[in-house]
């Protein structure tokens, strides 16, 4: 660690409940250390998470969103994993027109067995957005030079 | 196809049959060899043993002009270096590991590299030529410029201690057999040997002559016991060592009967129907008569 | 949801639990204590060393009773772990127990996190969004849904018989499906078990008898899973029952048909000798294959291949129980509980060509000399080299495809004993001298090193040394003809060559091949080697992921006999508390459809794999059926209106878990 | 009895919305009965010193349409919300940034040279930009200032009500003002037009298939459409779904597909995420390159989902420079 307070990522996850999440578990119990910048949030699946949470996180400070879910085929409701999988096709191509860099939203899939890879996933994305600095949203809406600023963006 | 071609020192001097049949075969089948300008010592054999570190920094700037010369940085695809020698080929893959792994040791050798303004960004992929032959270019693609098959030759293949120790990048690391299956190419007949991998003895045939004569004495022995016209190396250590020594062994082994023994690519540019003279084969002290392509 | 916001303030209390020191070294307890007090609705904060303990309970149930709490957070460990817990410690203060949000800051914090001040920090944010998502919970009680009463036994090895039996016993009604033609397993092959030294055939076969008469067992061999629906306590199995081209009904086992056959000897290998002896066509597994029914292999049958075969098989059978037209079945079970005992493979020896097996006649794997050594094996128990002579010198090579970076990194666990026993009967029979050759000695069992150390007195001898290989390079003259295995023995630090007659490979257990598809079919997890995942290492050992699900034997890792049959009574003790319970309480995290937001666009009727929403035509709007919802929320986060939702998943339960994590400072 | 006074305004928009007041026909010779209209610069000559002459809350409505992007616009429209009691944000320029927002993908500095230099009609040797404020011999003319952004009105002052709408609907207009005047306007904040997506009052509700799925989505002019079956069904990318109604859906009822200009629902956070998801989760695909080849039938995703609501989305972005 260096005397000057780097960047450090803020990247939320969401992890499903029985492959992704019991991996995090998984990796506590084997007390595999990786970076402390990812929080994460519990779907039941992947196939429940919604755009709406990835561009909030995104607005409400992430600079990155991790998905984490059962490998195609393993999904504990059949298929929920490629029903999230077309939703996120599409999502990384809009937020791409957004200027959003391709490695802040990182889908991966990771079975329970694989605490393994929740360290390496996470350290690794860790350092990407690291690397790629703090999102800024640079169209945040700022008071106007002759708007008072009591009215600034409600 | 076209790569970057690393000779080093013993390719240019007791190795020179290597360089010869090597860039013969490779012209033949089309494969581009561009060799490294400016290259040094790769650093291995005594500078590895007296200072690794000077060592490593020596590999290293020979892959920070690989990269260089090869156009590729961060971001980009990789480039290929091909080192014929086993020691070259083991001491430059072992310095990108170390480079990796080790931080110390990359922090001075990266710091030693800029002093120069070189560079290395872990860009080059070594490739031994065996791994080139068999895993780039295709055993099917030599298979048919084949125009003298080895027909009935049979052929001992030893791959040393080097090229699949311990990174087994492209082969087994016990039981070895891209050179097996570039022999079965070729039209000859691979033995079934136990001693792929057995030490020939290598700087010990310098330094404590008998014990390494003993050593290639059990690897030629076993060989033609097992009905071998001719052994294989890929390394001008073993080669020298096996074949150049076959005088004294036999001073001190009265049962040793002579082996030719040659580079695989010596073989294989027989096997393509290249000239003798072209594969360096008037240089081989117990000489290969064996008629190929009957 | 917002009703009871609205109805009751909310008063949050937080308890922050140390885990001894699992969480409390890792993180500063009183900084997150401090921080969870600036947070909105938050009445009173705690923080105690063992959260999950009784007088821990007590902490927050006294808190809810005397300062009015309506809303509990407890950070601690992974909800997989405690959340029933203290939701049941919140229903038992008079809270609804969905009242109860949980923060995982062991797991996902104390146990991962290198820095204290970092750590503390992330504790803070998960802390955050608990307490901010814990404001909108709902109560809501659990759906209770009956069990089906039969159970399924998938695998007919020792755990699989074992688990069948125990639970027939308790008046269930079992089916045993088993892959192969007999039941019997791996334990069928063996002549001796260890350390006892009983015949595994004595203790085995009049359980497999006992597996075919008992009245509650149905038992389905040469059979297999093929589609598994359902839930806890209420699967739909479908079984498919290959063809043996012989009715099981009608056959008696006495082999007239096997004698008949065109074939005067066997021809084909006989996988149940490991290949040491023929079959013909028509074949009984082994003689005390259970059912005892004949069967015929459609790969070898000329009638089957090519229908011209004089058919002396059928002919011979005075039952007419040989039918050529037979065709695989499908069978329908409806069960409550499914225990997984699938077993294991063992490795296969050619993986590692420096043992030479496969190359070398006299290298056998040591499940062939299992059955050299047995009694009804195919050299009647004579240790027999293959042309026929006995071995003086033997070498048995332990950790083959174990404890090996290259194959397996696991330590097999039964190797160790089971070479051992080996090398005590070959010994026994032959009088041969036997080395061992072994990484380290693992005895650990009930009188497990009392035999290692009968074998050190018996005079075999153990070299303490990872084989590097085995070799016909013969360098003096009694090596000649003679395999030669090198190792360095470690203990007196030089490198040996022992020439033997025979090389013995203790192959390790692996998982089957198809271990990946058959968790698939039964939607369980497995590690990356294939082994079964139980759910807790320690505190759920036979149980899955998926409810009404168990696992045992070496299905979910290798382990011998003993451990075995311990482990299928642990899951058919489960599987009892489930079926006898009579009922299941499913979570209640079902997702559903407010009608008034609805304009019935049909979006989310196709994300329900389970088919729980239809559309209501009279009133234009879905709905979704919870007895039929499994909580997956894919339809609501497809919904493209937010009319649909999920109970403890709501949209903005979540939007405030995101702004909680990360607004935590 | 005085009749309550009434202004209209207009911000960045395209005129529609005045339009849409006209279209209520006979029905606004009753609003005119009502009330007293003192302020509609687009029908009626009035200035800005009749506004600033007014009392403070001496307006009981403004209706302002449009866009915020200039200093003209922020300095009227917080004029009008001194003057006026309760403030409509009317359409979906005002409500969420509408086409005017779009602007936002870009930038001002890109749009000035994209007029003033870029385009091929324009010849101006000397760069010659519009200045803030220029000297001539009568004095100093100034020109109002363009923002970097494009604002929907509620990001520039407070707004009591949302008419939806591109324009609002004419039943949605009438409905609002006879709300404002017998009194029963719902609580502020409020979008005033039902909170149910189009579907439910579009006329091909009937045809949807039990199972919405489509294997493959296409834009308008790659088919011909069927006049009467479900246009989601027939893989168009119809937003009725995700719109609020009010509207009688009016676009699929003219056989084109529902472009989501109503906006979203209440319970709704971000209209074009929340679309996005609805969309492409009827995608029946299941490998990657299926998925993509699928989805194929939408270019342009940020436009087609955020048309109308580009600055009040989460992610309120620009394009880098």
């Amino acid at each position: 660690m260096s005397d000057t307070p780097a960047f450090e990522p803020r990247i939320v996850a969401f992890f499903c409940n029985w492959c992704t999440y019991t991996a995090a578990d998984l990796a506590g119990t084997a007390r595999l250390t990786y970076a402390p910048n990812v929080r994460v949030v519990r779907i039941m699946c992947s196939g429940r998470l919604d755009p709406q949470f990835v561009v909030t996180a995104l607005r409400q400070g992430a600079d990155g969103v991790l998905i984490g879910g059962c490998h195609p085929g393993d999904c504990h409701y059949q298929e929920g994993n490629y029903k999230m999988l077309r939703r996120f096709h599409l999502l990384k191509r809009m937020l791409k027109q957004f200027g959003i860099d391709d490695q802040r939203v990182r889908l991966e899939w990771i079975s329970a067995s694989e605490g393994d890879k929740v360290q390496r996933v996470i350290n690794e994305m860790v350092a990407q957005v690291r690397d790629l600095g703090p999102l800024a949203l640079v169209g945040k809406p700022t008071p106007h030079p002759d708007a008072s600023e009591k009215h600034a963006a409600a | 196809m076209n790569h970057l071609y690393y000779p080093g020192c013993s390719l240019k001097s007791t190795g020179r049959a290597y360089e010869e049949s090597l860039l013969a075969v490779c012209a033949t089948l089309g494969v581009g060899l561009t060799e490294l300008q400016d290259w040094n010592c790769c650093g291995a054999t005594s500078y590895m043993a007296i200072d690794e570190v000077k060592a490593f920094a020596l590999a290293a700037r020979n892959l920070a002009l690989a990269e260089e010369q090869g156009k590729v940085g961060p971001g980009t695809p990789t480039v290929d270096l091909v080192a014929p020698c086993a020691a070259c080929y083991l001491v430059l893959a072992k310095a990108q590991h170390c480079l990796e792994e080790n931080k110390e040791v990359g922090g001075k050798i990266t710091a030693a590299l800029a002093a120069a303004q070189l560079q290395y960004t872990g860009r080059v992929v070594m490739r031994h030529p065996l791994d080139l032959f068999t895993n780039a270019l295709g055993l099917d693609a030599i298979k048919a410029q084949v125009t003298k098959p080895l027909t009935g030759l049979k052929v001992a293949c030893y791959y040393g201690c080097q090229i699949v120790r311990p990174y087994a990048t492209f082969d087994d690391q016990y039981h070895p057999m891209t050179m097996d299956h570039l022999v079965t190419a070729l039209g000859g007949t691979p033995v079934d040997w136990p001693l792929k991998t057995r030490c020939c003895g290598g700087s010990l045939t310098g330094t404590v002559q008998e014990v390494g004569l003993r050593m290639s004495y059990h690897l030629l022995k076993e060989a033609r016991k097992r009905g071998a016209d001719v052994l294989l190396t890929a390394c001008p250590l073993c080669q020298f060592n096996l074949e150049c020594y076959q005088d004294p062994m036999k001073a001190l082994f009265p049962d040793h009967e002579p082996l030719p023994v040659l580079y695989f690519t010596q073989l294989m540019g027989l096997a393509l129907g290249l000239e003798r003279a072209r594969l360096g084969l008037q240089r081989l002290f117990v000489p290969f008569r064996q008629p190929v392509g009957v | 949801m917002s009703e009871t916001m609205q109805s009751a303030e909310p008063r949050v209390g937080v308890y922050v639990c140390h885990c001894g020191i699992n969480i409390a070294a890792k993180v500063d307890i009183a900084a997150v204590v401090e921080f969870a007090k600036t947070l909105p609705y938050v009445i009173v904060v705690r923080d105690y060393k063992f959260m999950c303990s009784d007088p821990g309970q007590e902490l927050l149930q006294q808190d809810i009773k005397e300062l009015g709490l309506n809303r509990i957070v407890v950070a601690s460990c992974s909800p997989l772990m405690h959340e029933a817990t203290f939701r049941h410690a919140t229903e038992a203060a008079g809270l609804n127990q969905f009242y109860f949000q949980m923060a995982n800051i062991r797991e996902h914090v104390s146990w991962v996190t290198a820095d204290k001040a970092l750590a503390t920090r992330k504790s803070q944010a998960l802390v955050s969004a608990a307490v901010r998502r814990v404001v909108l919970n709902e109560p809501l009680e659990h759906q209770k849904v009956p069990v089906k009463p039969n159970v399924l036994v998938v695998g007919g090895g020792i755990a699989g018989i074992h688990a069948a039996l125990t639970l027939a016993n308790a008046g269930k009604q079992v089916t045993l499906v088993e892959r192969e033609p007999t039941i019997g397993g791996h334990m069928a092959k063996f002549d001796k078990t260890f350390p006892t030294l009983d015949c595994a055939a004595c203790i085995l076969t009049p359980k497999m008898s006992m597996v075919r008469s008992h009245p509650n067992i149905t038992m389905l061999t040469y059979a297999e899973v093929v589609g598994v629906e359902g839930y806890v306590g209420n699967f739909t199995v479908k079984v498919k029952k290959k063809a043996r081209y012989v009715h099981e009904e009608l056959c008696v086992g006495c082999n007239e048909c096997v004698e008949a056959c065109v074939y005067k000897e066997g021809r084909f290998t006989d996988t149940f000798n490991e290949g040491l002896s023929k079959r013909k066509p028509v074949y009984m597994p082994f003689p005390q294959a259970t059912p005892s029914v004949v069967l015929i292999d459609p790969e070898s049958c000329i009638e089957l291949k090519t229908g011209k075969c004089k058919k002396q098989c059928a002919t011979a059978c005075t039952r007419n129980a040989i039918d050529f037209t037979m065709t695989d079945e499908i069978v329908a079970l409806e069960v409550g509980a499914i225990i997984i005992a699938t077993g294991f493979q063992t490795f296969d020896a050619t993986r590692i060509p420096q043992y030479g097996y496969g190359k070398f006649p006299n290298v056998y794997t040591s499940l062939e000399v299992e059955r050299l050594v047995n009694a009804s094996g195919p050299t009647g128990g004579e240790v027999q080299l293959r042309d026929g002579s006995t071995p003086k010198r033997v070498g048995i090579i332990h950790c083959v495809g174990s404890r090996d970076e290259k194959t397996n990194r696991h330590c097999s666990r039964v190797c160790c004993m089971y070479s051992l026993k080996l090398a005590h009967l070959i010994h026994e029979r032959t009088d041969a001298e036997v080395y061992n050759l072994y990484i380290d000695m693992r005895t650990p069992g009930k009188g497990y090193e009392e035999f290692y150390d009968k074998l050190l007195k018996e005079g075999v001898n153990f070299i303490r040394g990872r084989a590097a290989e085995v070799t016909d390079w013969t360098v003096t003259p009694e090596e000649e003809g003679k395999l030669v295995i090198r190792a360095e023995d470690t203990l007196i630090g030089v490198v040996r060559r022992i020439p033997v007659d025979m090389v013995v490979l203790s192959v390790g257990l692996e998982a089957h091949a198809d271990a990946d598809e058959v968790r698939r079919l039964f939607n369980i997890s497995c590690s990356k080697e294939g082994w079964f995942l139980e759910r807790h290492p320690k505190l759920a050992p036979v149980s899955t992921f998926t409810d009404g699900i168990f696992i045992a034997g070496a299905c979910q890792g290798p382990k011998d006999i003993p451990d075995t049959v311990a482990q299928a009574g642990a899951a058919v003790a489960e599987a009892l508390a489930l079926v006898d319970r009579g009922f299941v309480e499913l979570e209640p995290n079902t997702a559903f459809i407010t009608k008034e937001l609805c304009s019935g666009c049909h979006t989310c009727i196709a994300m329900c794999p389970f088919s729980a929403i239809r559309y209501n035509k009279e009133a234009g709007v879905a709905e979704i059926n919870p007895a039929l919802c499994k909580g997956c929320g894919t339809c609501v986060a497809a919904c493209p209106s937010g009319a649909a939702q999920q109970h403890l998943f709501t949209d903005e339960q979540i939007f405030q878990e995101i702004e909680g994590v990360l607004n935590y400072v | 009895m005085t009749k309550p006074k009434v202004g209209f305004y207009w911000c960045a928009s395209c005129g529609g919305c005045e339009e849409a007041v006209v279209d209520l026909h006979e029905a606004i010779l009753d609003v005119v009965a009502a009330v007293d209209i003192v302020f509609w610069p687009c029908a009626m000559d009035f200035k800005r010193t009749d506004v600033e002459a007014m009392a403070d809350g001496e307006l009981a409505v403004c209706f302002i349409n449009g866009a915020v992007r200039t200093s003209e616009q922020f300095e009227m429209v917080e004029l009008l919300r001194r003057k006026a009691g309760v403030v409509i944000a009317f359409g979906a320029c005002a409500q969420s940034g509408g086409i005017p927002g779009l602007a936002n993908f870009t930038s001002k500095a890109a749009i000035l040279a994209n007029v003033y230099e870029d385009t091929r009609t324009t010849v101006n040797p000397h760069k010659t930009y519009p200045q803030a404020t220029v000297q001539v011999p009568e004095g100093t003319l100034t020109l109002p200032v363009l923002d970097e952004t494009v604002r929907a009105l509620g990001q520039a002052i407070p707004v009591d009500y949302y008419l939806p709408g591109c324009p609002p609907p004419a039943k949605l207009i009438a409905d609002a003002v006879g709300a404002i005047l017998a009194g029963t306007l719902p609580a502020p904040g409020s979008v005033l037009a039902p909170n149910v997506g189009v579907c439910h009052e579009c006329t091909r509700k009937e045809t949807k298939p039990e199972k919405m799925l489509v294997t493959q989505f296409k834009r308008p002019h790659q088919v011909l459409i069927d006049p009467a079956q479900c246009l989601l069904a027939q893989g168009l990318v119809c937003l009725g779904p995700d719109t609020r109604s009010g509207c009688g859906a009016a676009c699929p009822a003219g056989n084109m597909p529902c472009t989501g200009c109503l906006g979203a629902l209440d319970q709704v956070r971000d209209f074009g995420a929340k679309a996005l998801s609805g969309l492409a989760s009827v995608l029946d695909a299941g490998e990657d390159a299926a998925i993509d080849a699928g989805l194929a039938g939408v270019p342009d995703p940020a436009g087609t989902f955020y048309r109308y609501s580009l600055p009040a989305s989460e992610l309120f972005a620009k394009l880098p420079e």
